[in-house]
């Protein structure tokens, strides 16, 4: 029996599987397709204190193993969120992680302050690192004494632990991540997009109606894992990977640089099951590299080097 | 819904850039109505798939057509395909155009414009089955790109405009004046819906409409389209393709 | 007839098309392929004051339509590029761009000044921006002032115009950008490889001896159209442009964001005629757009909206 | 060296994993040795292409064999192709092993391990177009990995060793024992490189080595090794993929 099972700072996680943000919607498309209960976690698409509509359409495009998206962080508001969105995820076996966005400071703390208060919200994911809005966060998210600042007031209001959703927009991360983990956050979420464009063929002009948008997808993958590896080497509190994930070989890269559980995005656009096939397919690849649990590969690339230097 | 590796069971080369495949698959089980559409994965490189309507259907040998026009990459990659080659799809996606409040004696009038005419033979074909005949105006670019002719005129009345003239009348499919039907179908690039929009707003008016796509589920939100009530509220891929032309706002 | 001809400083070019600076080396290998007089010009490997022996092998590594490499500025030093390798290049009736390399100012400076004076060079492109070696230069290339004043002296040293290439890792490219422009470069050249690391799938420890590498490729395609859409809006110095090309639609879209002309890397690995093939599909790609020359195809997404706010 | 879609015209699993493809195509005229290798690309979403050696060619019908293993994404993407595919590859690439030197009553010893077994059996089969009978050792994980066995009995003595013991000599090939021969060929890991070149240090031994690559023809830099004289003064795609053992520093 391979041991899939993590334990992070307000998630007890049946295994280390869960879709990321924006790719999952609130669940109810998918929960027709598989039982969510399986999943280690679901993260939520991002929520704001009032209904927003998003951007302009198109909204995606594609590139070479990636595409770009340029939603705008459109959702129903955080009070629709919680008395439709979470209730119904509450009749499922569990944990939900609340994508919070917000254009200040006080719409932060306070989308923060009410979810965290539904029981079955077992932590908040801080996008302090949407690319898609102009007051979409990522000014928080460049700058590591902005972003520690946020991260304090969040984790004050919170009422679960504080996951901050980490840029790769930066020419240096580890200050910032150093910055948000000395702020009380209890964890770290990393990659959201890149920020890209792609041309219209006929036109020359940018595809997207928000002219730039951000890039995922396994085209992203080198550029997570290189990033998670300095961060990883520069804190202690646990790492939800994402970027690029569609095979259980990915997750295995995410777990071997140090990442404590991993979440899938992109890769739900061209199979929804991806992440309950991943689940079935992990203790296997596991059990290949002579492992009997998810815990024994966490690092494994560092030989516990990184451990060693903290 | 389902997704499943269907088999190519013949290829078409409608026009010189217009491709015909049937697919067969378990999914055609599951497809309800003309105007639904599948979601298509066109090779490794591509993160996305491509949304490609359902032209045609026989449930009993699990057989439907798709007809596109080789645009871009992924196009281009689903034309190369041959028969007995396997194709990821899902499906079946979408309301599509529900024919059955028609009544059987109503005027039914069919427009479609280029690439989206294929599934509104589907319509058509529908219809003849419940024996309304339906009258039909399609509109190409030009004589070198109409397709499906002889199958429409087969089904009823057809009307065709190009816009350089070289087959039917020269103009739009706005352009060919019938008496108001009591129903239209219609599906084409948004122009061409705006103005069939404006034309035949004393009838009830069904517009499939065209948006670039991610999930095609409903959980991406890539695809949204304003109705009258609010801004982004409905969602091509599951509240659409096909709406109430005055339930929508058209950009 | 289509008018393939760009004029840029120290640059009259046949056509926009060049291989990109260590996807080409000196041109020996390819020079037996095909005519190098064909093409717009040519950018050399990174020439440092001395012969260099690189890093560790393995150098590159393989990721979703990308490479990563951390070949780390092998050489073999200014003296033996200009006795041997731009005698070489001489023999072609093809502009010569060397990359130019270094560990400080004083280094860079050095070889600039050597190379610049050789005939047919027509230009220098300042390499401040390679991820791969401590040294190399990415520390020239990530702040505005350092990189600056790095430009202020080259072009002070060199007797050809200089172009400076520009790093992708960083937050803000823009003021990086204009503060080069203001410094006296004659022109930019973007985008260099992000950084990125590959995990070996038995062991789990990074693929190259380096660790990370640089990423390349057409994954990278989308950033580097989003760059230089930030710069070309901003700075009025004419841009090479480079990342991902394969086709010529990539070209096209290349001149459409606002490049004056565009350099070939990864796609030489593939294929290594890929410059000649581009240049003789780019009269008719121009041609199905409507244009009769490369100059009437650069900027068309802005509109010439660039321009007017200028 | 050529650029060229080569037909693939006939296909073999070795064993459960090693796959034996003869391709048809012009650049086959070109082969000069065994050992030099061809540079194949594997899919759109692969930059690059894998160098795979060249076990054996036939000039008169423009046919060669390679012999590789399923190891990662574009071995496998390799190992779907069937007959009458086209596979775009570039070569002949690199030197090979250089036979001519060898005078005709030298003694030749062949080592080959695991998947660098293949250029051997060219090497081999040269020789003995030559006349000269070769002695070869080729070594395996164990029994189900171990493939062209007959093809090498054919062409001269063979010690066959195993790790796991399960055919021949449990061991590695440098503990099979035979008299100094003058020659030595080998191609493998390259911790087997490494003890082929101390235990065989009095003979004039070639090694054919593995690294990375790019481009596959000088210009990249990635495959550097270093000689005795300079370090990263050799690459393995032009200078090599065989070097003499004394000549290079094996890591
Ligand atoms: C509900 C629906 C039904 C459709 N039915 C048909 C049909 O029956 N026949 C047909 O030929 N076409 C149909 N289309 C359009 C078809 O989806 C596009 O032509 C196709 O996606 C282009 O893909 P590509 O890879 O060739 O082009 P590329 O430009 O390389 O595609 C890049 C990306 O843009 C998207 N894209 C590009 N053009 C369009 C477009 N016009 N609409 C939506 N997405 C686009 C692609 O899906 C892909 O994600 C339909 C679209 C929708 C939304
Ligand atoms: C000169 C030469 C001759 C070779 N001849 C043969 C042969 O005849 N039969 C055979 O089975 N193998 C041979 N190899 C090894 C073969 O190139 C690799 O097994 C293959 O590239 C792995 O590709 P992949 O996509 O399956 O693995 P992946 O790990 O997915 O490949 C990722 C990247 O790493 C490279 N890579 C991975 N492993 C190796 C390796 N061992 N050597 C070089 N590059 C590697 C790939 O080329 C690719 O660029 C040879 C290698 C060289 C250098
Ligand atoms: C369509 C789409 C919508 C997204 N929406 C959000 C969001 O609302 N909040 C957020 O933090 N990240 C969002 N993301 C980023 C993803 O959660 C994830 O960080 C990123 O896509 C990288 O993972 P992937 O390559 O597996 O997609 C979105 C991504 C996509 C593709
Ligand atoms: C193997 C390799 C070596 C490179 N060496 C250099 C170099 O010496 N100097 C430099 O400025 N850029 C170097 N580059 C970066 C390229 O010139 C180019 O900026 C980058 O690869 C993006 O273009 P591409 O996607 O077409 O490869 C190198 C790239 C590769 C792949
Ligand atoms: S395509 Fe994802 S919501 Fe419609
Ligand atoms: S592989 Fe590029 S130099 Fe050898």
């Amino acid at each position: 029996m391979i041991n899939l099972a993590v334990q992070l700072p307000g998630l007890s996680l049946k295994n280390p599987i869960m879709p990321a943000s924006g790719c999952f919607s609130f669940g109810r498309e998918i929960g027709e397709l598989y039982d969510l209960s399986k999943l280690g976690a679901v993260i939520t698409k991002a929520t704001t204190q009032h209904p927003r509509i998003g951007n302009a359409t198109p909204r995606v495009a594609e590139s070479s193993s990636g595409m770009l998206n340029a939603i705008g962080l459109q959702n129903p508001g955080v009070e629709q969120v919680v008395s439709e969105e979470l209730k119904r995820l509450a009749s499922y076996d569990v944990p939900v992680i609340v994508n919070v966005a917000g254009s200040s400071l006080e719409e932060y703390v306070e989308v923060a302050s009410v979810v965290s208060k539904i029981s079955n919200v077992h932590a908040i994911e801080l996008n302090i690192s949407c690319p898609n809005v102009k007051d979409g966060g990522i000014i928080f998210g460049t700058d590591a004494l902005v972003a520690a600042e946020l991260t304090k007031a969040v984790v004050a209001a919170s009422s679960v632990p504080v996951y901050v959703k980490l840029s790769p927009n930066v020419t240096s991360i580890v200050p910032i991540a150093k910055a948000i983990e000395e702020a009380g956050a209890s964890g770290l979420t990393m990659i959201n997009t890149l920020l890209g464009m792609e041309l219209d063929r006929k036109t020359g002009k940018p595809i997207l109606a928000n002219r730039t948008g951000g890039l995922s997808g396994p085209a992203i993958k080198p550029i997570a894992i290189r990033l998670i590896d300095e961060v990883r080497r520069n804190t202690s509190i646990p790492i939800i990977a994402m970027g690029g994930v569609e095979t259980v070989q990915d997750v295995i890269d995410y777990l071997s640089i140090g990442a404590n559980a991993v979440a899938v995005g992109t890769a739900h656009f061209k199979n929804p099951w991806i992440c309950s096939e991943l689940i079935d397919q992990l203790p296997e690849a596991l059990a290949s590299l002579g492992y009997s649990s998810v815990e024994q590969c966490i690092g494994r690339s560092h030989d516990h080097e990184y451990l060693l230097s903290r | 819904m389902r997704k499943e590796w269907m088999k190519v069971v013949q290829k078409l080369w409608r026009t010189e850039n217009i491709v015909e495949l049937t697919l067969e698959g378990e999914l055609v089980e599951e497809v309800e109505r003309p105007g639904q559409f599948l979601h298509v994965a066109t090779g490794e490189k591509h993160v996305l798939r491509r949304p490609i309507s359902i032209a045609s259907y026989d449930k009993n040998n699990c057989q439907l057509t798709i007809i596109f026009r080789v645009e871009g990459k992924g196009t281009k990659w689903l034309s190369l395909l041959s028969k007995g080659d396997l194709v990821d799809v899902m499906g079946p996606l979408g309301n599509g155009f529900d024919i059955s409040r028609v009544p059987l004696h109503a005027e039914v009038l069919v427009i479609g414009g280029g690439i989206g005419v294929p599934p509104l033979y589907g319509v058509a074909s529908e219809f003849k089955k419940r024996n309304l005949v339906t009258k039909h105006i399609l509109g190409f670019s030009s004589k070198q790109d109409a397709f499906l002719l002889n199958e429409f005129q087969k089904l009823g009345e057809t009307f065709l405009t190009t816009v350089d003239g070289s087959l039917g009348q020269k103009g739009f499919v706005t352009d060919v004046t019938l008496p108001t039907p009591d129903y239209v179908f219609s599906c084409g690039p948004s122009v061409m819906l705006r103005a069939v929009k404006e034309k035949y707003s004393n009838s009830v008016t069904y517009l499939s409409l065209e948006d670039r796509m991610g999930c095609g589920i409903g959980i991406c939100y890539a695809c949204v389209c304003s109705s009258n009530h609010a801004a982004h509220d409905k969602k091509v891929c599951v509240d659409g393709p096909v709406f109430l032309a005055n339930e929508v706002v058209l950009t």
